[in-house]
């Protein structure tokens, strides 16, 4: 058991390849590591970094902080709240039926539901040209269909995240664990009961979560929103931000964050419900 | 009637079954025996078609199974329950939903997706837990289970599959004697009483001997041995198991070992 | 009034000027006047972005919008229907503001032709005051080509940020706008204490200087949609000009009372606009070849 | 038909029965009441969002006419029919491209970096302590709730304009999104190997390190790289700092309505998402390894 | 000397350990039996303080386990070391850097995180690899190895722990008959020959009274038998497993059944 037992230079002819292994194998990944940094550095140089333009200027960084102190909505809290309460249901109404129609799409942009790389590849090419092409356009789009409104907002929403939930569906998809699907379909379940029963339950979690990120970060952005014409909180903020209110502006990112903070704390209970309680470390 | 001819699986260079030919006729109580690696789960996942065969044919009762695709593939599987070595259970379901699985291919897709289960599915589903003892966890999400009532939900999935062949990958490899004794029986109840055949991987050889009708050995995917329990002699359970032929025959009782085993031994063996 | 049956619903769109707060309230009062004076129902859209008024309107359901100069030339470059019938007077009687050249009064510079080689600051492509203004200006004065002129031309990404560059010496001349010396990106900066000298003490109105002044920008027009009935158009004009009198509350509500009335205006007035956004466009491709 | 089960009879089955119900009801009163109150407040927010089916099906038809637009020529072709004229630009906008890619490098690699030091802090499952676990949640709410703009300004009132401010703040803004949906995938992940790893007597460190890094990899792979994606794509807080890059001048080509150079600067964006899914695709394979075996 | 006083384990409202009270003196053999769901893999993970005891103290040479934080905890864990019943592998790391998890808690962590392992950690590793038969398979990833396979892999990761304790969770449940000797020969020479404590979980009572010195019988999370294998009457068998005692003290080799076992024997049993 202890290593007197055997002979270390006798194991070690037995398996060279597990005490020396090629440099290649050893080099791979801490290349890779300094490639990645080489490039960062180069970046930082490129973008004019400086650290002592950097720490001359940490002195002046609490300057604006120092400005919004104490939060104030002035007389405008009535109308903060209703611009966060449409905000709320435009981004809730946009994520869910972007998620709603992402489900279906993400399913063939897998490989592990289509292994076909030809199938595929048509369908992840579609959902990278949605998400290339830029929220501004798709409001605009849609305001050619709808006219300018919420309406208008909720659906370029839905459109761009239906990108972005395509592509991160797919990937929660692959990720899941075999043996379950295999377990359905030894029993002789359809791919439609592989994927009811053996793959959501196990992503569900992990597309609640990515569902309650987006409606959180669509209440915070301003631009499709504040875009078409639909007033909200974004509107609001931005406005304040751009005619230096800033004890408006710290009051308005609160409310934002208060905001933030609830949907965050729904979406740990909802995941966790679905998790199932465990050991906590 | 089961006939394997020349059945091989490659994953990459390794052939985990290499060649594997026999029959099994209906009704037959049939152990896979072999030592680890030496393939016995994948001979039994490609059985039941989860994994695409090289190489080889396999039929039942004259049906190319090897060519099966969509609808007849999944009647096939129904047709053919497994019992996983690891369960493969859904952990985020409960656990009558889990046994409920293995009746999907008997009723339409509305009613499972939506999940109202007929009531006699229900009941059968109920029956088949209530038989090993678990019925009192019929709530409880299968991934909160202790190693054995995982083991023993697998199989009620299995058994109200009400297969014609039934595949089992160790699956009494975390029970109890006590549930040990349950489940073999019942394996053996349904092969005897209502003729279901029954091939069953497993690695004590003294249940095999009690409940197998023929055993088959493997060793590195090749089938080294295939005949009645009699017929394993010690000199060929030695040549399988490559042990000292009274550690494998014996049984487990092992005669209480006098002095401590040097390391030798066991690794040189 | 049968123009009142066929558009039950008028959509008026606004985009929140620059230097204002509070455009929903400022806006409310005015839409329920012109409700009322109108006889049927105004629908306030606040759009944070022109291209998406421009495009409502060229869908045809935006029927009333309040357009800055540069992008109501630009939509009827580009082909939509609509047609001014109004602008802003300001305080001062005038109904236009300017883009200058700001630079610091500790600097010698006192013309921009003292500057070559040096740093210029502008606002952002798309700002009128900040951009084409300015390059317009410049090719006046014999500069066509700024970027060759100066040292370096920098979009600061904002008004604010353009004066911010200057104070830290980042540019040497800044491009900004200016109404009067109480109304102006300037002015509201100092007010905030925004700009500061090196040693931390707030910077005064007398730390800059302007050196260059351009003609007159036209303040953006109030535009209707060209397919409305003419009735129906007349009837939105009157209800504008008549608002200073009528709901006096509500139009000093639009400006906090700085801003005197209703110009008429016809599309014509921003000819001068349009000539100005074509240089701007013949400059795209000439700058790449 | 064969039957491997004998069905129990009438009155225990009752009682089985009643039992599960009994369990599996509150959880499914649970489960109906969740959606029911979901299913109110969709409604809710449609009316207040103002949908209207009949004007979307109505005019469905306007849905083309923007790409109508932005795919053909000032001459009046479409843009296909004269490649040279609708990629007049295509080399200023390559650079501007590659300055982008630069600066969005920049800003992810460093927020994804902080993302990943504070997300096992942040997860249920790994976070050594509840207290720390809140400052932390709070601390990356605040980092992705704070526009960017406003981290911007303040930037450049410290450390002047350009580049830097921009890439500060798309790293403090990437740093709270990205430390987020980390976390969310480490409490998703299998605890098994991390209790297999703590019983060798091993630090919490190495817990991480061996157990849940190896298994959270390729999640934070593809999160990192959208983001990535996203902030290629972002112009707002770039275009603030002077720094625009092809976000701005595609915001530019719109606002102005140059419509072929819109679509043409889509395409080259779009071609950048290509590129960036492809290796995303790669690389996951990649970490998942050859395909675990079942 | 391990000492175990009133050890209670709560899930909610089930105690899955309930009120357990023993010592272990150093270089036993104690084996742990008992039904499916008595608690056993409960019991050995509070040992190793996996699951934080509800009450009840456990002692270990007069330290209180119970009672460990942080440095302390870690180094208490390192001695005693644990086999899961599910293996508990990291599925994605190789075989070599799975057993290697074994020795982090005698490194500093610069080394173990860069990966730069001790030459003499890798050859203990690569010996313990061997001595089950699988150093072949060092480079592969865990997830892609049998069950039998990833079971050593978990023993070998135990033992290069070098504990004073090794507490296994049915160490053989996955194992043919050559490997459940390998490795319950190798429990015992570490036991005998290093004088290392053994507590082990074993649903065959005859490898139990084969191998082990004591055996602990728990039924429902208590503890309801602790005496000399000998000691294990058929009367106290019955009742631990609730059977007839024929089928629990013969040994598996049940005797061939001659009739077909009703299903009311064993499911009303
Ligand atoms: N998906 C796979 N990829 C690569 N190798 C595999 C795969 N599945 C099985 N193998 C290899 O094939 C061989 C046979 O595996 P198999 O699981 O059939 O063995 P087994 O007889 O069931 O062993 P055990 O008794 O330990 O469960 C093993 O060496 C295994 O490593
Ligand atoms: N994390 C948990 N949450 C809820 N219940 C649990 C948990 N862990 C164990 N239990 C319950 O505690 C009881 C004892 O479980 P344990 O795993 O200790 O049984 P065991 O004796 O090891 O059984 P087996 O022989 O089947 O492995 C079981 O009824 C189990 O369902
Ligand atoms: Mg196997
Ligand atoms: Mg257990």
């Amino acid at each position: 058991m202890t290593p007197r037992e055997v002979d270390p230079r006798e194991l070690r002819a037995r398996y060279p390849d597990v005490f020396d292994r090629p440099a290649s194998a050893r080099l791979a990944m801490p290349a890779m590591i300094v490639a990645a940094f080489a490039l960062l550095i180069y970046g930082l140089v490129d973008l004019d970094f400086s650290p002592s333009r950097f720490f001359a200027g940490l002195s002046q960084l609490g300057w604006i902080t120092l400005m919004m102190i104490p939060p104030d909505p002035g007389s405008s809290l009535p109308i903060y709240l209703k611009a966060l309460g449409e905000t709320l249901s435009i981004a809730l109404l946009g994520t869910t039926l972007a998620a709603v129609f992402a489900l279906p799409v993400s399913l063939l942009a897998a490989r592990n539901i289509i292994p076909s790389q030809i199938l595929r590849f048509p369908v992840r090419r579609f959902l990278d040209s949605i998400r290339g092409v830029d929220t501004l356009i798709w409001a605009l789009v849609w305001i050619n269909v709808v006219g300018l409104g919420p309406f208008a907002g909720v659906l370029a929403i839905a459109v761009s995240d239906f990108g972005a939930f395509g592509k991160l569906f797919s990937e929660a998809i692959e990720g899941a664990d075999q043996k379950q699907v295999e377990g359905i379909r030894a029993s002789g379940g359809s791919p439609l009961h592989e994927i009811r029963f053996g793959l959501l339950p196990q992503v569900l979690p992990v597309i609640a979560g990515q569902v309650l990120y987006f409606i959180e970060s669509n209440t915070r952005s301003a631009t499709i929103i504040g875009i078409v014409g639909a007033g909200g909180i974004g509107l609001q903020l931005a406005e304040q931000i751009r005619v230096l209110e800033w004890q408006k502006v710290s009051f308005l990112i609160l409310m934002i964050l208060v905001a933030v903070a609830a949907i965050d704390f729904i979406s740990g209970k909802l995941r966790f419900a679905i998790i199932g309680r465990r050991a906590v470390a | 009637m089961l006939v394997v001819e020349g059945l091989t699986c490659r994953f990459g260079a390794k052939a985990a079954v290499d060649d594997a030919s026999f029959q099994i006729s209906p009704g037959g109580f049939v152990g896979v025996i072999g030592r680890s690696g030496a393939g016995k789960s994948t001979l039994l996942r490609s059985i039941n078609r989860l994994v695409t065969p090289t190489e080889g044919r396999i039929l039942f009762d004259r049906v190319d199974v090897t060519a099966l695709r969509g609808r007849e593939l999944r009647q096939w599987r129904a047709r053919s329950a497994m019992i996983f070595q690891q369960f493969n259970l859904v952990g985020r379901l409960d656990v009558l939903t889990n046994v409920l699985m293995g009746r999907l291919a008997t009723m339409p897709a509305w009613r499972s997706l939506s999940q109202v289960w007929p009531e006699q599915d229900k009941a059968l589903a109920m029956s088949a837990l209530e038989q090993f003892d678990i019925a009192s966890l019929a709530a409880q999400r299968a991934d909160q289970l202790s190693g054995g009532q995982q083991q023993r939900v697998a199989i009620a999935r299995a058994l109200v599959q009400q297969p014609d062949i039934i595949l089992a990958d160790e699956p009494i490899a975390s029970l109890d004697p006590r549930n040990t004794k349950i489940v073999m029986d019942a394996l053996l109840r349904i092969n005897k009483h209502f003729g279901i055949t029954v091939l069953c991987n497993l690695h004590s050889l003294d249940l095999a001997r009690s409940y197998c009708d023929r055993l088959i050995g493997m060793a590195q995917g090749r089938v080294v041995f295939d005949g009645a329990p009699s017929a394993l002699t010690d000199h060929v359970a030695r040549e399988l198991y490559d042990l000292e032929a009274a550690d494998v025959m014996g049984g487990m009782p092992v005669p209480v070992p006098e002095g401590v085993p040097a390391l030798g031994t066991a690794a040189a063996a | 009034d049968d123009w009142k049956a066929k558009y039950p619903e008028l959509t008026f769109a606004v985009v929140p000027a620059e230097n204002a707060s509070g455009v929903t309230e400022r806006w409310a009062p005015f839409v329920s006047y012109l409700s009322k004076e109108l006889g049927v129902k105004v629908t306030l859209r606040i759009a944070n972005d022109y291209a998406a008024v421009i495009e409502g309107q060229r869908a045809g359901n935006i029927h009333i919008a309040s357009y800055g100069s540069a992008s109501f030339a630009r939509a009827r470059l580009t082909g939509v229907k609509t047609d001014a019938f109004a602008n802003d007077i300001n305080a001062d009687g005038s109904t236009g503001y300017y883009s200058v050249f700001f630079v610091k009064a500790s600097s010698p510079y006192k013309s921009v032709d003292q500057l070559k080689g040096k740093n210029l600051g502008l606002v952002d492509p798309n700002s009128t005051s900040g951009n084409n203004v300015p390059r317009f200006e410049l090719d006046k004065m014999g500069i066509p080509d700024a970027d060759g002129y100066f040292s370096k031309v920098v979009f600061t990404g904002s008004h604010e940020n353009a004066m911010l560059a200057l104070s830290q010496g980042t540019v040497d001349v800044a491009a900004n706008q200016w109404t009067s010396d109480d109304d102006s990106t300037l002015a509201q900066m100092l007010t905030k204490g925004m700009l500061k000298n090196a040693d931390g003490s707030a910077m005064k109105k007398d730390d800059f200087r302007i050196i260059h002044k351009s003609a007159p920008i036209i303040n953006g027009p109030y535009a209707y949609n060209s397919d409305l009935p003419e009735d129906a158009k007349a009837a939105i004009a009157k209800a504008f000009f008549d608002a200073p009198a009528k709901d006096k509350a509500a139009f000093d509500r639009l400006s906090d009372g700085q801003k005197k009335g209703f110009h008429p205006a016809t599309t014509k007035d921003w000819d001068g606009t349009i000539e100005l956004i074509k240089f701007v466009d013949a400059l795209r491709k000439k700058k790449a070849s | 038909m064969t039957t491997a089960v004998s069905i129990l009879p009438e009155q225990q089955l009752a009682v089985l029965n009643a039992a599960y119900r009994r369990a599996v009801g509150r959880r499914r009163l649970r489960l109906l009441g969740g959606i029911a109150i979901v299913a109110a407040a969709l409604v809710l927010a449609a009316i207040g969002a103002e949908v209207n089916l009949r004007t979307l099906f109505t005019y469905f038809g306007n849905f083309v006419s923007y790409f109508d637009r932005i795919l053909t020529l000032d001459s009046g072709q479409r843009v296909w029919t004269d490649a040279g004229e609708w990629l007049w630009g295509w080399r200023k906008w390559l650079k501007m491209l590659g300055e982008t890619l630069l600066i969005s490098y920049v800003g992810t690699l460093i927020g994804a970096t902080f993302a990943f030091l504070l997300n096992f802090f942040a997860a249920e499952n790994t976070s050594p302590a509840p207290w720390l676990r809140f400052v932390v949640r709070r601390l990356l709410e605040f980092a992705r709730t704070v526009p960017g703009i406003v981290f911007a300004l303040i930037f450049v009132i410290a450390f002047g304009l350009g580049p830097m401010a921009g890439v500060l703040a798309i790293a403090i803004h990437s740093t709270g999104a990205l430390g987020k949906l980390f976390s969310e995938i480490v409490e998703n992940a299998d605890m098994k190997p991390v209790e297999g790893i703590r019983s060798t007597g091993a630090s919490w460190l190495s817990c991480m390190r061996f157990a849940v890094v190896p298994q959270v990899t390729a999640g934070y792979a593809s999160y990192a790289l959208l983001r990535f994606e996203i902030n290629v794509r972002e112009a707002s807080v770039m275009g603030f700092v002077g720094a625009g890059g092809i976000g701005q001048e595609l915001v530019v080509a719109i606002r102005k309505f140059y419509y072929s150079d819109v679509s043409a600067i889509l395409l080259t964006i779009i071609v950048t998402v290509f590129i960036i899914d492809i290796t995303t695709g790669w690389l996951r394979s990649h970490l998942f390894g050859k395909e675990a075996r079942t």
